[in-house]
């Protein structure tokens, strides 16, 4: 099979300084499925990027079928046939699904209006001819993360991409919506595109791609066959040490109960109920795991808990105290701790300092408060601190947040969450699109602290994170309990999607007294 | 003298609402697209003033209004265009730039207007054109509605029938797609090679001339000549009427008229002996009163917006 | 960080170079004798005394009204209401001035308290209304201005105007309520060491008190700042309420210091120039003096240029303008500096190689 | 071609100095081509230039109030035999800095300096009686608003519009209601202030209210935005009566059917008393260190007396005008004046005559 592209020396700093790649050869063969491996800040993105014509390199050439080109803008990519899902949607929210996949090609009408209709029929046309079905009329912010994913897909596909480059596609879907997703990707290799994906998930790399690229500190490990190569091996390369994904935990010894939820509910702004009469317990020295699909209401029994929503109906208790009418700053004071799902959006504040970001919590705290100004000193050896528990990789308290990569940000976000001895940790998506180095890092932390007595309440969507964490567990379906399981061991994942795609439901008395009925 | 009353609901009244609208409204509407493009564009009032001067001086040099209008139009869009070069190029605060500008035209007014003319103050020695009235056929005929509606300056029509083509840009062209896309999320527009520069470029020229155009019927239709200062806060109540706008062209019409119709009642109160103070207060108020129900019913407009960004 | 340093003043300069090149060009073409006026544009003001005198006099209201916006445009609070605070900042004091008649000293320093609740109260409500119901501040504080314009005027008129006087005037402050002049042959009085203190104070305020924190941190985030439980809504209150204190006090303090009575039958503009101030500073209240200072550098420079030369005063407000923008250019000079920050990181990149350890963050 | 700005000198020292020629400099708060007030005062010294072979400067100081000190101080370090300036916001700088020059000479129009404050003897002070002006513009206003003049209706209302609610502009208010009602008891007055100086929009949106109210005729006093008044008058073909300068000029050649409709202007000739003041100053006759309040006597204020008012007013209402003149001349009216009187005083006169 002959290169379709090749990049050679690639050299990529950002104006802030980061050498993001450095000399990194790169090349795919028409046809095959190509991954891209490793840590957060690894470069992959940046070197897709550049591919895309979005950054421009420093050094190095871009091939395109044996010629060499120059690729200034996304414009130029695309003509190429070069098409990207990028790893945060680039999607207009307020527009309708049309709209999105015809932005840049718009089809005109009497030639200076916007043909909407003929932006209808054209997504239409896509979404038939490789049937990834969608609809065209839909608002993309009312869509599901698969969907989302599905429009990007579409889009790249409509301009005639033949080089598709997916930038962590898997990191928000259901093993179902994985599964599907995988099929149509074989099914658009066979049709003779090439396909580049980026992944964090090595059980996925082996499934369906047929050579990897290992990218470490901005260099290439080198390309290697997929088969030839072992899951060790490959997180070898990519962290530089072995790495067991395993968290041997000992059996949980589950305490009095520090939180209660009674008939829990949520009603958004059209007044259709987002969290439906949820009643559960968390215990001390117990995970709770909540599986679901994105957008059955999790994210809202998080800010219900946390004290950012307020219920519609219902009551919850932590540690005896009913939370439902106190403020935020008043919930975190009964010892709770939160991981936001979104760390860019809630997690931390991009521009700020480690330091600062790592205070956010504590910063009026009398320990570190005089009468009229702060006590500077406590508060940085205190980052300093955090920084070197829990290794985040940077250069100082004061360097700025939004220069680390993902994984160093949720690790600042972690660290200041943990280190508040919480007696409740509700973890929401804690290891979303980090490397396996800190991600190993993140669950044994928390693991950690289930020992030492915290209750915590985990939302992942990666199943494998639920399984492997939790204790007992629960999936949430349209806002309800769609089942519950005293002993998360006993599960197992294809039941679980059924559940999750509300193929199934749980009778009450499945479910046992531990729901609190 | 009759009662408020009589006075507000006197043809005349109605008539000078129109008159009084039409600056802001362009103003305003040309604030709306910068910002739907998202960058804010608060240069109006310098770019109305200095579009002013242009239309009186190049009317007076060519002898024709429209010439004149025109002249206004480029002044107003070139000066969108370093504005657009100065925050999209060379990165400097968009807000800070406006400001610059609103100072240079102050000043530069003054001084064009003196090597023009000699004078500093008004431009009254300059022969210079005004733009045609319109009687609109049979409506100048009906009662009411003739002497409200007929035989204002061209230019109002214009500003009236410009909500419409800039709904239609906006929300009916490709072009209106992209500023939207760009305005909301502009790594989305990039990354489907959507020039952003190019489109929020293009969005500033428009917003500049869309001053140009308020500018040239305060000097060309609102009064004949050109004086300094004559904007006197137009162009930023205009910043306002785009705000309560909710950031729709027939949203910034209606809070247009607001403005206007608080205008003209404060001139109106003026017959009756409120302290002077106070009747200028009026329209300001007003504007604060509008934002407050505009506010509270802030997410149910929100909606409505969506709805209709679908259509 | 050095080099960054060492780059923004190279940058500056440029931008400082250019600008001139420009308002050369303007005054060749307006002057018959440019070089002179250039000449008086850039070193008038240090020529003599008087001059300087004006510069730091002129410095003083824009310090107090930088600091206001800075302060709350680093609570991502766009409230442009400085203009109005310093305008019923200064109504305030006269009220105070002329109804109390307070020994030295304890005058002015009540007047100073007054005068910064007035100018508080005028940005109250733009805050609440944002506070309470999300009503943009911005619109509400540009009309706040002009309504806090209309009402000063009012006050003045008809309970402090003094009826001989030819024009809307208030009567004479007692001498006990004016600040002390500083430097004979200048008009500087004391207010710049209350300006200065400003400076500090609010430094300590934002980078060193709680408030301080959570008024930044809702700025750089505020979902992130609502999610630590940070009580946002007291903070777009607290800091609007005080930027608007700080313009109360700065008009207060221009007031006292430089006039003889109430005069100010316009908007005296301050609070406009404070968002220039405030940007080019960066909302970092230690630049704010020097800004501060460099704008009333120019704006004496080129009222100096009009008085003695030929150009009109009129086109300084061009090159003011011109000046303003190059001067915060960032972009200026952006290629330099890329190339200049990639070569020593390939030096880093190389030098780690060798070690081997981690180099994107070098 | 436009007239060249103040002519440069050296700093410090005004053109080539000559020993017997008469120094003289005019310092203006503001800007020439005001074509009122400013340009009068610079009409002034023209004059004296011609008349006493003088030379003269004329500085423009803007409208930016933290240049005028430092300015009046620069200068009055300079030799100069006079330097005139005007304007009550420039008393307080001169008060103060005269002292410090006992031998210069300053002359200031328009306002008094306060004698009391210190010696002031190098100072003169010229006042405009402008509330004797306005009497004759409200008498004039009174009959033509009376009269069967072809745009004058029959109701018995006329306007006043003023430029801000501030005692200057109330002073032409109470000489105009003053004048009308000598005429006809009961003329009311409509009166509107523009709350701004620049806004002749807005002057004409107000003046087009007074319009549409029933006035026939009104009586701008608001500086630039008045003459928004005049656009209106041309709109709905009604009369106006200008301020400080001639208005109808303002218009005469570039459109003259407005400056039909400006019967007259109240003018202020501030360059009649400049010259007055030069010529007493060589005489050695000039009274400084007191002020005068110069009015019809001088010449420093009056009706403007051109074609228009010629054409447009009929003969025996502008008799009638001569004649009111002349009785406030010898003392038969006194006018009163807003200076000095209370807030509420004012109101109660606007109230009167209220429509
Ligand atoms: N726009 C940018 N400006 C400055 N630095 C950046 C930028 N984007 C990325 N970086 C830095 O470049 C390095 C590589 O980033 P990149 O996005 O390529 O990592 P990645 O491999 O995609 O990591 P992840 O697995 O978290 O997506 C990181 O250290 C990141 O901090
Ligand atoms: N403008 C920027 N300046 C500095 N760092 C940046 C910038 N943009 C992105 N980064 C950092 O580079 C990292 C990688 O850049 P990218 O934009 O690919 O985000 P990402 O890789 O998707 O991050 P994540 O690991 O959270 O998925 C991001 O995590 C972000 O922290
Ligand atoms: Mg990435
Ligand atoms: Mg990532």
């Amino acid at each position: 099979m002959e290169e379709i592209l090749a990049m050679k020396g690639i050299t990529k700093v950002y104006p802030n300084g980061i050498v993001a790649n450095k000399d990194v050869d790169f090349s795919v063969r028409k046809g095959e499925i190509h991954a891209i491996m490793g840590e957060n800040g690894a470069g992959k993105s940046t070197l897709m990027k550049i591919l895309f014509g979005m950054e421009q390199p420093e050094k190095g050439d871009i091939f395109f079928k044996g010629e060499k080109v120059v690729l200034h803008s996304p414009n130029t990519a695309i003509n190429y046939g070069i098409g990207m899902v990028h790893q945060h949607f680039m999607l207009v929210p307020s527009l309708t699904v049309a709209e999105n996949m015809v932005l840049g090609v718009e089809p005109k009408k009497s030639s200076v209006l916007f043909d909407f209709e003929k932006a209808v029929q054209m997504t239409e046309e896509v979404s038939q001819k490789y049937n990834l079905a969608i609809d065209p009329k839909a608002i993309v912010e009312d869509l599901a993360v698969g969907k989302k994913q599905k429009l990007e897909i579409l889009k790249a596909l409509l301009r005639g991409a033949e080089v598709l480059i997916l930038d962590e596609p898997t990191a928000v879907l259901t093993p179902q919506e994985t599964k599907e997703l995988f099929e149509e990707l074989i099914n658009l290799k066979n049709q003779g595109f090439t396909i580049i994906f980026i992944s964090h998930k090595l059980k996925e790399i082996k499934q369906i791609t047929d050579r990897l690229t290992i990218l470490r500190n901005g260099r290439s490990m080198g390309i290697h066959e997929t088969k030839a190569i072992s899951e060790q091996e490959i997180s070898r390369l990519m962290v530089g040490r072995d790495v067991v994904l395993k968290v041997d935990k000992k059996p949980a010894t589950p305490g009095e109960v520090v939180i209660e939820t009674k008939g829990l509910s949520y009603h958004d702004a059209t007044g259709k109920p987002v969290v439906n009469q949820m009643s559960f317990r968390v215990r001390k020295g117990e995970i709770m795991g909540i599986a679901g699909v994105e957008g059955n209401g999790q994210g809202e029994l998080v800010e219900l808990i946390t004290g950012l929503k307020k219920p519609s109906v219902g009551d919850i208790f932590i540690g005896g105290v009913p939370v439902k009418d106190l403020t935020v700053k008043e919930i975190r004071n009964l010892k709770t701790s939160h991981i936001p799902e979104d760390r860019m959006v809630y997690g931390v504040a991009a521009e700020g300092t480690i330091g600062e970001n790592l205070i956010s919590d504590r910063f009026d705290h009398p320990k570190y408060n005089g009468k009229l100004l702060q006590k500077v000193k406590s508060l940085i050896s205190r980052s300093e601190e955090l920084i070197k528990d829990y290794k985040v990789k940077c250069d100082g308290h004061t360097q700025q947040v939004n220069m680390l990569s993902g994984g160093n940000i949720q690790k600042v976000v972690v660290a200041r969450e943990f280190s508040s001895d919480p007696k409740l940790i509700v973890a929401d998506q804690p290891t979303r699109g980090i490397d396996v180095g800190s991600t190993e890092f993140i669950r044994r932390k928390l693991v950690e602290l289930r020992d030492e007595g915290t209750a915590v309440l985990l939302v992942s969507a990666d199943l494998n994170e639920v399984l492997e964490l939790s204790d007992s567990l629960m999936v949430m379906y349209g806002g309800e309990i769609a089942a519950y399981f005293e002993d998360a061991s006993q599960v197992d994942e294809m039941e679980l999607g059924m559940y999750m795609l509300g193929l199934k439901t749980m009778e009450q008395h499945e479910m046992g007294g531990a729901t609190g009925e | 003298m009759g009662s408020l009353f009589d006075i507000i609901f006197s043809a005349n009244f109605g008539y000078a609402v129109l008159r009084v609208t039409t600056p802001i409204l362009f103003a305003s509407l040309g604030a709306l697209i910068s910002i739907k493009a998202g960058v804010v564009n608060i240069s109006m009032e310098g770019t109305m003033l200095t579009a002013a001067l242009a239309g009186v001086a190049i009317s007076a040099y060519t002898g024709s209004a429209f010439g004149g209008l025109v002249g206004a139009v480029v002044v107003g869009m070139l000066l969108g265009l370093l504005l657009a070069y100065f925050a999209l190029n060379l990165k400097t605060d968009i807000i800070l730039a406006a400001i610059a500008i609103n100072l240079m035209a102050s000043g530069g007014t003054v001084f064009g207007l003196f090597v023009i003319s000699g004078d500093r103050g008004i431009s009254s020695s300059l022969a210079s054109k005004v733009l045609p009235r319109i009687q609109i056929p049979i409506l100048h005929q009906i009662p009411v509605l003739g002497p409200v509606f007929s035989n204002h300056n061209v230019l109002t029509y214009v500003a009236f029938i410009s909500v419409a083509l800039v709904y239609i840009l906006l929300y009916k062209t490709p072009l209106g797609l992209r500023i939207r896309a760009v305005g909301e999320n502009a790594h989305a527009a990039d990354s489907v090679g959507i020039s952003v520069k190019k489109t929020q470029y293009i969005a500033l020229i428009m917003s500049g001339a869309f001053a140009g155009f308020g500018g040239a019927f305060m000097s060309m239709g609102y009064v004949s000549w050109f004086s300094t200062n004559m904007i006197a806060g137009r162009g930023f109540i205009a910043l306002a009427a785009e705000a309560l706008g909710m950031g729709r062209p027939f949203g910034v019409l209606l809070t247009s008229l607001l403005f206007g119709s608080a205008d003209a009642l404060a001139n109106a109160l003026q017959a009756f002996r409120i302290p002077s103070e106070f009747v200028q207060m009026v329209p300001y108020v007003v504007t604060i009163i509008g934002l407050v129900v505009y506010a509270q019913r802030k997410h149910s407009a929100a909606q409505k917006v969506r709805q209709e960004d679908r259509a | 960080m050095n080099k960054r340093v060492l780059f923004e003043t190279i940058r500056t300069l440029v931008a400082i170079g250019v600008a001139l090149l420009l308002a050369l060009i303007i005054i060749f073409s307006v002057s018959d004798e440019p070089g002179y006026a250039l000449e008086r544009f850039l070193l008038g003001p240090v020529t003599n005394l008087r001059n300087f005198g004006n510069v730091l006099e002129m410095a003083i209201p824009l310090i107090f009204t930088g600091l206001a916006i800075s302060v709350m445009f680093m609570a991502k609070q766009f409230n442009l209401g400085a203009e109005g605070g310093f305008f019923f900042g200064a109504v305030g004091a006269t009220a105070l001035v002329l109804t109390f008649n307070l020994p030295p000293v304890i005058l002015p320093v009540a007047a100073i308290i007054v005068g910064a609740l007035a100018g508080g109260l005028g940005s109250a409500l733009p805050a609440v209304l944002k506070a309470r119901m999300g009503a943009s501040e911005l619109v509400s504080s540009l009309m706040m201005n002009f309504i806090l314009f209309w009402l000063g005027l009012f006050i003045i008129n008809n309970y402090f105007r003094d009826a001989m006087a030819g024009a809307m005037a208030s009567h004479r402050f007692p001498d006990a309520a004016k600040l002390t002049r500083i430097l004979p042959g200048t008009r500087l009085h004391f207010g710049i060491f209350i300006a200065l203190a400003m400076v500090v104070v609010v430094y300590l305020f934002l980078y060193r008190s709680r408030w301080g924190y959570a008024l930044r941190m809702v700025g750089l985030n505020i979902r992130f700042a609502e999610y630590s439980g940070i009580n946002t809504k007291s903070v777009i209150l607290y800091s609007q309420i005080i930027g608007g204190m700080i313009a109360g006090m700065g008009g207060t303090v221009e007031l006292l210091g430089m006039y003889p009575r109430f005069t100010w039958f316009q908007l005296p503009g301050y609070g406009w120039d404070g968002v220039i101030v405030a940007i080019m500073a960066r909302n970092n209240p230690l630049l704010v003096p020097v800004f501060a200072f460099f704008l009333a550098y120019l704006r004496i420079g080129a009222d100096i240029m009009a008085r003695v030369t030929d150009v009109p005063s009129e086109v300084v407000a061009i090159i003011q303008g011109v000046m303003i923008m190059l001067v915060t250019a960032e972009r200026l000079l952006a290629g330099w500096r890329h190339r200049m920050v990639v070569k020593d990181k390939m030096k880093a990149a190389e030098a780690a190689e060798v070690e081997g350890g981690g180099v994107q963050h070098g | 071609a436009p007239a060249a700005p103040a002519e440069p000198a050296e700093p410090g020292a005004p053109a080539e100095p000559s020993e017997d020629a008469l120094k003289v400099v005019l310092l203006l708060n503001g800007t020439l081509g005001d074509r009122s007030f400013f340009d009068s005062a610079h009409a002034g010294v023209q004059m004296i230039e011609q008349q006493f072979g003088a030379e003269v400067r004329t500085i423009e100081m803007s409208y930016d109030q933290t240049r005028w000190e430092p300015t009046l101080w620069e200068v009055s370090e300079q030799d100069w035999d006079i330097i005139i300036l005007g304007t009550w916001q420039m008393t307080e700088y001169l008060e103060e800095i005269a002292q410090e020059f006992p031998d210069n000479r300053y002359i200031i129009f328009d306002t008094s300096v306060d004698y009391s404050v210190g010696d002031l003897s190098n100072v003169y002070s010229i006042l405009y009686k402008q509330n004797e002006g306005s009497f004759l513009a409200g008498a004039l206003a009174a009959k033509v608003t009376t009269s069967d003049m072809e745009l004058s209706n029959d109701r018995k209302l006329i306007g006043f519009l003023g430029g801000m609610d501030i005692p200057v502009i109330n002073d032409f208010l109470v000489g105009y209601i003053e004048g009308a009602l000598y005429v006809d008891e009961d003329v009311s007055v409509y009166v509107s202030y523009i709350g701004s100086f620049d806004d002749s929009a807005s002057g004409k949106e107000n003046a087009l209210a007074q319009y549409n109210a029933g006035v026939d005729i009104g009586f701008n006093v608001a500086g630039q935005a008045g003459l928004g008044q005049l656009d209106a008058a041309q709109e709905v073909n009604r009369y106006a009566i200008g301020v400080d300068s001639d208005q109808a000029m303002v218009f005469a050649e570039s459109d003259p059917d407005k400056a039909e409709l400006v019967l007259t202007s109240m003018m202020k000739r501030v360059d009649n008393s400049l010259v007055r003041a030069a010529e007493m100053h060589i005489a050695g006759t000039l009274p400084y260190g007191e002020a005068e309040a110069l009015g019809l006597v001088e010449e420093a204020v009056g009706l403007a007396n051109n074609d228009f008012f010629e054409r447009n007013v009929p003969a025996e209402i502008r008799a009638e005008l001569e004649e009111l003149a002349e009785m406030i001349i010898n003392g038969d009216i006194t006018v009163s004046s807003a200076i000095g009187m209370s807030t509420d005083e004012l109101n109660q006169i606007r109230d009167a005559v209220k429509p």
